[in-house]
């Protein structure tokens, strides 16, 4: 019914990105949030299905509850509505490396099939065409969280053949070869984009796309994508924002807006 | 025992050329008024220690101050690149730029060692990530119980770290909340501190397990209320979001970038008189829109 | 998320024979209670981890629950010996207590090194102690970078952790404050944690930047006012100094150690009864006196 | 004229070594407390000649300023009055082992001609004759710290000519062995008991007694010494307690037997 009633509803690409990476978190899982698109997905299904997922972010908050969506990894709102605030040492201690964190939620620059992540240069290293803003929190978020949600925007630029720099492990070559480097955490299960939703495949590792969204063809994703990408024979259609997750998503991001004066999809 | 003294008496005392120099603050507390006195004041060769250099360091980059920076994500938050920085990097404008990369787990536990006096920190980390290819400074260790291999980093110890401040008391007892960061940890690494504070006050009033620096584990103590912006200080005053926006198209040109510093920082004789030629432009802004 | 449930269900489904077991507290919040409660219910060939085995591990040890004692400093505060784990140590009784002997340092950074996932702790320690000698989990590894010799020993990971603490919410929240000791380490470090506390309440009312362990990093909380006595929970009760005293000429025999421990453990039902035999005996000794 | 006045003052040995202990630690000093006598001559400072000195207990307090003795390393009234309170990792991590502390005040059970300390067993370490308590902080505090007073009463029992166990190193075995070790630390620098003072010769680092007591022998002090314990030439007798020193001592041991019901003298 409510899927009859919502597919009436217009929503853009980047909200059903949002949407669909928020509804994958499940109540009461502890996320480790990456700023930009992740807190924003994640924020979204602490306001809607998942009340008592627990925020953790690199700046010290645990169980940040936010009004707004935070601009950046510290602002004093994560503080205000924290169950508690410790160093940040500490949250990269004991917390993420504690092996605490159910989910790692990072934005990426640049990602190739096995969803290794590049966040550091375009170029090469020493002479670099263009310099990204480095690691952050993500190399240990990659490999110490349960698993891995990852999102970003699906084209060429971003889904490449062969990474320049692989800043944070995914599957590194496919098949077992994260397990053999010595890597504890579950690594990305889920890459969530604007076209579908793509995950690994069991064996070898390869990311797969599993679900494509509503009025987005699989060539569109092809052509987005800078290998060829392999297509579940099961694939699906992600389900549309459901009518009361695309409100609390605007209203979410109205707020915000009317609190930093300004949109707050950019990353940082 | 900390002194409490000027800002500019401070740095022109503890930050000398040439020394390895981390101002901290994680988002929260970023001691903006002590960065503009190091540029004020042409300080030469530093390495600059953050792990999230953002505006204060593109700044102090830009002016040539730096020769090299160890850090774990350089960016400015929710905005984008620091032209500045990637100008250094990309260009070697104004001049060669030396870096040293890590990830936040790595930094953070560096300057734990170096708190701890240790020379590495140990940490599960950089498995799988290229950084160990590009950086001789991580290393990796083998657990001598269990043969698991671990990273290795050096120690984080600068020769002075400055940090902001909520409160010091008449004393120097320093007391912060909120978003602490990697604050305490990287005064207790550091050979000299400078503290920046919204107030001095009789009494702290500090809850009993709560974030205080005492005074005699500091160099100096300097009065300077919103001395963090346009960063914030918890029940003081908060972020201008809008300065860090506004902040990409100075930084973006390299002339821009050299008046506004002129005009704001070179020019004016310490924060306060920033903040003063800051609004007038503000003003000045908003007049010519209203005209 | 922690069970708010009866600390008899906590110790009998949490704490099994042969487990590694951490009764944490530093002088202040000792879980005395959950110690009676182990003792209680016959636990057998437990581990004991403790930075400073008292009068609390005096008792689980001469009650026959413990195989194996990992410390660093075993007393009664203030008063002399631990009369039984002298006993177990020096002539068997009730049985052989392996022992295995560290630094304060060294247990505090083994702590911090489990709640970290680390396999070992690293830190400047033992170097011209005899510990070593006697102690084969403790080695030394080289820097790295500066060739430096270094302490390692294996982190404590317990079983479980049990601590007292102030106040737990309706959802297992969990806030301590004044002397903390390596309680949060303790907790975190193992794999399960049953926490008493001295009241559940609606609003933590926790400061910023308190030690509070979140629910979802807990297993049990167990409502058990006083749960500390006859050490203390800073804001409610006081230390019994006195209790500490009376312990000597009890521990020091065998028979009496037994008898008192029957009457005042075995055959009670709670903490709470044991407090009601506890003053009923001090009411008797008064009786006694005045007649 | 203090001292003419005050020489017609009774004044137990114990005292002495309490007074005479306290006066080595200067104002604005930051020390590291063992409890017992550390404890009782560290705050005797802090109550007379020295109230700008900071107090360290290893369980946390930073600053601690009591208004009685504590009975033990915890009590409450040690955190109440600190200037912060911090965790026991942090007190041995930040504090000790980073380098801030100026002097380590400790006790002992058995002492060597080298100041080296034995708080672990009597007889051998797996058949012990007596099993004392440990070791708790005091080999960290012994090489971490600038420098050491030892502070206990001089017997045969005690000042041994081998320890059965070094727990905390003091000079090891002479001369450089200390700094050849790779301690870091300044070492004992007075070792204070209830006969004299006693300080380790600059270049053989052997105990050498340098301050005897009023009314107390050379012979006697011999007498008390497992070795045949070098002298002085330039043998100072100890200023003996100024009433103030005294009367605040016997002040504080007053208030702390009324608050904790009982003499504070032992250690633990």
């Amino acid at each position: 019914m409510a899927n009859l009633e919502s597919s009436n509803l217009e929503f853009s690409a980047t909200e059903i990105m949002t949407v669909a990476a928020s509804r994958l978190l499940q109540d009461g899982t502890v996320c480790f949030v990456g700023i930009g698109l992740p807190s924003t997905a994640a924020n979204l299904a602490r306001l809607t299905h998942a009340p008592d997922v627990v925020l953790i972010y690199e700046s010290g908050p645990i169980g940040a509850k936010p009004t707004v969506l935070p601009l950046s990894i510290g602002d004093g709102d994560l503080s205000l509505t924290a169950d508690t605030v410790v160093s940040t040492p500490e949250i990269f201690r004991y917390w993420l490396q504690g092996g605490r964190i159910d989910v790692g939620f990072l934005g990426a620059a640049q990602i190739d099939r096995f969803a290794n992540i590049n966040t550091t240069v375009i170029g090469p290293y020493d002479n670099p065409k263009v310099r990204l803003p480095g690691a952050g929190g993500a190399p240990e978020i990659a490999a110490q969280a349960k698993e891995v949600f990852i999102v970003l925007k699906q084209n060429k630029k971003a889904f490449v053949e062969k990474l320049p720099f692989i800043t944070s492990a995914g599957f590194l070559d496919g098949g077992d070869a994260r397990e053999k480097a010595g890597i504890t955490g579950g690594g990305p299960t889920a890459v969530i984009t604007d076209l579908g939703i793509l995950t690994p495949d069991p064996v070898t590792r390869e990311l797969t796309l599993t679900s494509i969204h509503p009025g987005v063809t699989v060539e569109q994703v092809r052509e987005a994508t800078g290998w060829d990408v392999k297509i579940s024979p099961d694939l699906k259609v992600t389900e549309i924002p459901d009518a009361d997750a695309l409100a609390a998503l605007r209203d979410l991001q109205a707020r915000t807006a009317k609190a930093h004066g300004q949109s707050t999809s950019s990353e940082g | 025992m900390a002194l409490i003294t000027p800002l500019r008496e401070a740095v022109s005392s503890l930050v000398q050329d040439g020394d390895t120099v981390a101002l901290e603050g994680f988002t929260h507390l970023i001691p903006h008024a002590a960065g503009h006195e190091i540029i004020r004041q042409g300080k030469k060769d530093l390495t600059l220690v953050r792990m999230t250099p953002d505006l204060i360091y593109d700044q102090i980059i830009g002016m040539g101050c730096a020769r090299k920076l160890i850090f774990s994500w350089g960016g400015n938050p929710g905005v984008g690149s620091l032209h500045r920085f990637r100008d250094a990097v990309e260009q070697g404008w104004p001049h060669k730029l030396d870096i040293e990369e890590h990830s936040h787990a790595g930094m953070a536990n560096a300057y734990v060692a170096g708190a701890s006096n240790l020379p590495f920190a140990l940490l599960r980390g950089y498995t799988g990530s290229d950084l160990p290819k590009v950086n001789p400074n991580i290393r990796f260790v083998e657990c001598p119980f269990t043969g698991e291999k671990l990273a290795a980093i050096p120690s984080v110890r600068p020769d002075v770290t400055v940090i902001h401040a909520q409160k010091a008391d008449r004393r120097g007892n320093v007391l912060l909340w909120g978003i602490l960061g990697v604050q305490k940890e990287a005064v207790l690494a550091a050979k000299r501190s400078i503290i920046t504070v919204e107030e001095i006050v009789d009494d702290l009033e500090a809850p009993t397990n709560s974030c205080v620096l005492p005074s005699w584990a500091v160099s100096a103590v300097c009065h300077v209320p919103g001395g963090a912006y346009p960063s914030y200080a918890q029940g003081y005053s908060e972020r201008d979001n809008k300065f860090y926006k506004d902040w990409d198209p100075i930084a973006r040109t390299r002339d821009v970038f050299q008046a506004w510093m002129k005009r704001h920082v070179l020019d004016t004789v310490d924060f306060a008189d920033f903040k003063r030629v800051l609004n007038d432009g503000v003003n000045d802004g908003a007049k010519r829109e209203t005209v």
